[in-house]
């Protein structure tokens, strides 16, 4: 079970540790300004692009934090249904005001 | 409170709310020094007792099986209130249909999104049956899968009119998929408390190969039913909200 | 193999399964759907009251899928149903019940997404009183809390905004994801999602940092779903615009079910963590003081009547948080057998309220005035409710009370009875008042005041209007409620069972051995000493002392125009309704900064004092 | 590193109860809403992250390989299926308010009121 009789065990989803402490740094700055740029984009229509954009950046921060099932369904549900399921309601709206 | 002093308290009580949450969060192991023993047992154990190579399927539909019946009956909640909600909508319509906008114009779907929609659905599905059916070996499963399957609908929807989009999921029958998927999942535990064990007890052979697909007994039956409640909810929630810009589309082409 | 936990939480699940896939096919038989519903959840009422009585040789664990523990580690998820917790199940599944037969005849369009709903709510409920698991805990809480956000937005005839609904989703969700937040937290220390587990991890050392973060995170959610101040503001939105049989369960189960979370999640994981310090009694006994004053001065004050109620249960919850923040048997005690009586009279309550908006259409008191003289039989349950409400004997209500006061006494705390008889004394004021004015036409009739027209103009019939007769299938079940309201203090030992439920409730080590190790408990040490649970004449005083004051303020109430002391024009309370009003504003963004506030301060005053 | 990702956890869950309290559209405060869920979701596979180990599937590597926590990881799945419903339930309520009060503002539907 200790670590230390393995020696970097190489699967598709396993990068050097180094590499992953900075690939995770990275990724963790984007999603952090990208939590800012969802809330401070006050047009809906836009914001449901930059939310898509937003769920994009989870889904791959997820990947380096080893979790590829929640990789999956965030890239499914946070990058492309929820911005869908946006759209649809401004349409919905939108059209009522004209 | 006016948007401006709304501001300023909140900044206070947000400085101090995120100093007490910081003080918490320095308590824990550190990033990246995960203590266990929850995780690490279950990382052990899981491929022999479930015949899964995929724990987080193992767990989401055996050691936590519960828990997903729970969660796909807050999807099936959803799907069933936003129907109430928007239905009535479509409902008070029928009184009033000279209030809505028929002068505004829709731009017909292009030939080349239709092309492409037509040309990814077949794919679609495949991908989203396949990713129903292995939840037990590979990172996937029956939620991913209903997803990816529903937007094989959404597709089919770009391609045509929503016509189409009604004709392949007409909503009782969606609802009634929906149904059989939430319910389907609750029977499969139930089979096992009518042979005396507890509820959702993994009752059915596990073959002998860990990973193959017939593998896993009822992790993958479950993930099949989540898949189809996951898909259908889906379907339900996105024709929810497409019905009346449908009604647009015929009014103008 | 016992499997009655399991099943309590199923069975309405498959039930709200098949109704729904049915549906297309029964759509011209839609009773039979509607009576399988109400069948199903009695079968579940049923179901619990036999696994409380198995309860009582110690608590029934249930492992699902068998995965036991093993070397006192859990693995797999289990329901650890106690007498206190399975009373609170059955009690929500018989509410659910009445709830489900009154809306038969209540709805002019009762489609079957509302049955559908009502049993996925009591599963969310059950399993959420059941369970032992921390973040099984949070999965049927939303279940709950989603059924419950679509319940509120259910209202086919109702021109209202749903402004209520939305508000309720919005808030109860912040608190969801700070709840889950803090499992988050605790795991990270623990490695383990079961609560015994947990709370036998974390006691082994001082509690730091973490364990007081995770503590507040997790009760973030459950404070704001019990109505908690700041926290609260919610539910009156909520309660105006839901279906009044809906708001029977509101306020009769689902912010006690908060306030019971906060307990299990103390006294199963942090309890002994945290050490049961004086400082958490003075914390916790001072916002549910708060709770209880604030909500009773907004009750009295309030003409709608939906609302008027839901202040009382926002006051009611704060008097529940000061009895088991005592940290007693006696207190939890009464505790438990108040939230019983207090749920079955204000159901009773609600329901009436249901009748009047059926046979009158409308629910704002001043429109109402005299007008509800022809419903007899319902102005008869509704001023016996409102006595039960104002804790006279032999309502369940004043005993439970009583038990809290006695518990308070003994520790020195004797200034909480006085505030729990103002309390009761506004409260029941108000509700009488409403009743006399209402069900008698006593007092003044309503001066013609052009914002008082307006608000009377507000229709809010959600069952169209001019009927002649009240339905059986109405009257029934309020009757029934608040009759047994008052045959529970009949119950032969009822006293010593409720006590020995929370004595083991409290019990940790206890708990923590049942579920973990399999060892059946059935008579624990108290963990501080036990008080008498028998009728008291101090009991009977206050409860009757609660009852003529808040008689006397309803009289006042109606009458004041006409004391010589006051001059003409003069108004009690004119000048505090602005400010009162800037507080209650309607304005989700502003319930969420109370939210973030009532945290901030909260964390603070733990933080100081457990460091 | 040791605690930078529980800072950005604190700064999501702030950044979204900001945009909360000062939306004046509710379709916007719903995205913040997310936002505000999102942090759970990188709390819990942060908490039961393990340098250097692999993904919980062993198809590929042998049983005893460390690997990262797969509980958090299923039960992030479930917060998934959670916000989804909840923001599909929430959207129908903004739809149904704007419907009835041509507004989405949450100040202007309180002066509608009655």
């Amino acid at each position: 079970m200790n670590g230390s009789h393995v020696v970097a065990v190489v699967t598709p989803y396993s990068v050097t540790p180094g590499l992953m402490d900075t690939l995770q740094v990275t990724i963790l700055v984007l999603v952090a300004l990208g939590a800012a740029a969802v809330v401070l984009t006050r047009v809906p229509a836009r914001q449901a692009i930059v939310l898509s954009v937003y769920g994009l950046l989870l889904a791959i921060l997820f990947l380096a934090f080893q979790a590829p099932d929640v990789t999956l369904s965030e890239l499914t549900v946070g990058a492309v249904a929820l911005p869908i399921l946006l759209l649809l309601a401004l349409a919905k709206v939108k059209r009522r005001e004209k | 409170m006016t948007p401006g002093q709304r501001r300023w308290v909140f900044g206070a009580g947000m400085a101090g709310l995120a100093a007490f949450l910081l003080w918490g969060l320095t308590g824990l192991p550190g990033f990246g020094n995960y203590p266990g023993p929850y995780g690490d047992i279950i990382n052990r154990v899981a491929v022999a007792q479930t015949n899964a190579t995929g724990v987080v399927s193992a767990i989401n539909f055996s050691y936590r099986g519960f828990d997903t019946l729970g969660e796909e009956f807050i999807l099936f909640v959803a799907a069933s209130g936003m129907a109430i909600v928007l239905r009535h909508l479509r409902g008070e319509r029928e009184y009033a249909p000279t209030d809505e906008a028929v002068d505004r114009h829709v731009p017909p779907t292009s030939e080349a999104i239709r092309m492409v929609a037509l040309i990814l659905t077949g794919p679609t599905v495949v991908m989203g049956w396949y990713l129903a059916s292995h939840a037990q070996t590979s990172p996937s499963g029956g939620f991913q899968g209903g997803v990816v399957l529903a937007t094989a609908f959404v597709l089919v929807y770009l391609a045509g009119r929503f016509l189409v989009f009604e004709r392949i999921s007409p909503v009782d029958v969606t609802d009634a998929v929906e149904a059989l998927g939430a319910g389907g999942f609750a029977a499969v535990g139930i089979a096992a408390v009518a042979m005396g064990l507890p509820y959702l007890t993994n009752f059915l052979p596990r073959g002998t190969i860990p990973g193959a697909v017939s593998s896993s007994g009822t992790i993958a039956l479950i993930s099949f039913f989540v898949g189809v409640e996951v898909g259908a909810a889906f379907i339900l929630i996105v024709g929810e909200l497409l019905d009346q810009t449908l009604l647009l589309r015929e009014g103008s082409g | 193999m016992d499997q009655l936990p399991a099943l309590a939480v199923v069975v309405p699940l498959l039930a709200a399964a098949a109704i729904s896939a049915l549906n297309p096919v029964l759509r011209r038989r839609r009773r039979v759907l509607d009576g399988a519903a109400i069948v199903t959840s009695a079968a579940v009422t049923v179901m619990l009251l036999v696994l409380l009585s198995r309860t009582a040789q110690g608590d029934v664990v249930y492992w699902f899928a068998g995965y036991r523990p093993s070397h006192r580690i859990a693995i797999g998820i289990d329901f650890a149903a106690g007498p206190l917790s399975t009373g609170l199940a059955a009690l929500a599944a018989l509410l659910i019940t009445a709830a489900m037969v009154f809306s038969w005849r209540y709805f002019q369009r009762v489609g079957t997404y509302f049955h559908t709903l009502m049993l996925t709510f009591l599963a969310g409920m059950t399993g959420f009183c059941l369970t032992g698991d921390i973040f099984d805990l949070f999965v049927w809480f939303e279940l709950m809390g989603v059924s419950a956000y679509a319940l509120t937005a259910y209202r086919p005839e109702e021109r209202g905004p749903l402004q209520g609904a939305l508000n309720f989703a919005i808030t109860n969700s912040v608190g969801a994801y700070l709840s889950l937040s803090g499992i988050a937290l605790i795991y990270g220390r623990t490695g383990a999602l079961n609560m015994a587990q947990i709370g036998q991890d974390i006691a082994r050392h001082r509690p730091d940092g973490l364990v007081v973060v995770a503590f507040l995170l997790i009760i973030a959610g459950l404070l704001i779903k019990s109505a908690i101040v700041p926290f609260h503001f919610w539910l009156p939105d909520a309660h105006a615009v839901a279906p009044t049989p809906v708001c029977v369960l509101f306020s009769g189960v689902m912010v006690e079910l908060g306030l019971y979370g906060i307990a299990r999640v103390y006294w199963s994981m942090f309890g002994q963590a945290l050490g049961h310090r004086t400082v958490i009694t003075s914390a916790f006994v001072a916002l549910g003081l708060l709770t209880a004053v604030v909500g009773a001065l907004f009750c009295f004050r309030e003409r709608h009547l939906k609302r008027l109620l839901a202040f009382s249960t926002i006051s009611h919850a704060g008097m529940f948080l000061t009895g088991f923040a005592l940290l007693t048997p006696l207190g939890l005690a009464g505790t438990a057998l108040y939230v019983a009586g207090h749920a079955l009279v204000k159901a009773g309550l609600f329901l009436c309220v249901g009748i009047v908006l059926h046979r009158l259409g409308s629910v704002n008191e001043t429109a109402l005035h005299g007008r509800g003289r022809r419903l007899r039989v319902t102005g008869v349950v509704f001023t016996l409710a409102a006595f039960g409400l104002s804790d006279l004997p032999p309502f369940a209500t004043f005993l439970g009370k009583g038990w809290i006061e006695d518990s308070s006494s003994t520790q020195g705390l004797t200034w909480v009875i006085v505030v729990f008889v103002g309390c009761s004394v506004l409260i029941g004021g108000a509700v009488l008042r409403v009743a006399g004015g209402v069900f008698y036409g006593l007092g003044d009739p309503p001066g013609e005041e052009p914002e008082m027209a307006k608000e009377a103009s507000e229709e809010t019939s959600e069952t169209g209007q001019g009927r002649n007769r009240t339905p059986l299938s109405m009257i029934v079940p309020a009757a029934v409620l608040v009759a047994a309201a008052i045959g529970l203090v009949f119950v032969p030992h009822l006293g010593p069972a409720v006590e020995a439920g929370a004595v083991r409730f409290e019990d940790q080590a206890a708990y923590n051995a049942t579920v973990l190790s399999g060892v059946r408990v059935a008579h624990p040490v108290a963990v501080a000493p036990a008080g008498s649970t028998g009728i008291t004449v101090a009991d009977v005083a206050t409860g009757v002392g609660s009852a003529l004051g808040a008689l006397v303020l309803a009289f006042l109430a109606l009458y004041w125009r006409r004391l010589p002391v006051l001059r003409r024009g003069f108004e009690p309370g004119r000048g505090l309704a602005r400010p009162l009003d800037r507080f209650q504003s309607g304005v989700v963004n502003d319930y969420v900064t109370w939210i973030v506030i009532g945290l901030a301060c909260l964390g603070g005053a733990l933080a100081f004092s457990i460091r | 590193m040791q605690i930078f990702p529980f800072v950005v956890v604190v700064w999501i869950l702030a950044m979204g109860l900001y945009g909360i309290v000062t939306s004046r559209h509710l379709v916007h405060l719903i995205v913040c809403l997310i936002v505000v869920q999102s942090s759970t979701y990188v709390l819990l596979l942060a908490v039961g992250y393990k340098t250097g180990a692999v993904a919980p599937y062993f198809s590929d590597v042998p049983n005893h390989t460390p690997a990262v926590d797969p509980v958090v990881q299923a039960l992030a799945l479930t917060d998934v299926v959670v916000e989804a419903a909840v923001t599909a339930l929430l959207l129908a309520f903004a739809i149904q308010a704007h419907k009835r009060f041509g507004t989405l503002d949450p100040h202007e539907l309180v002066q509608l009121k009655g």
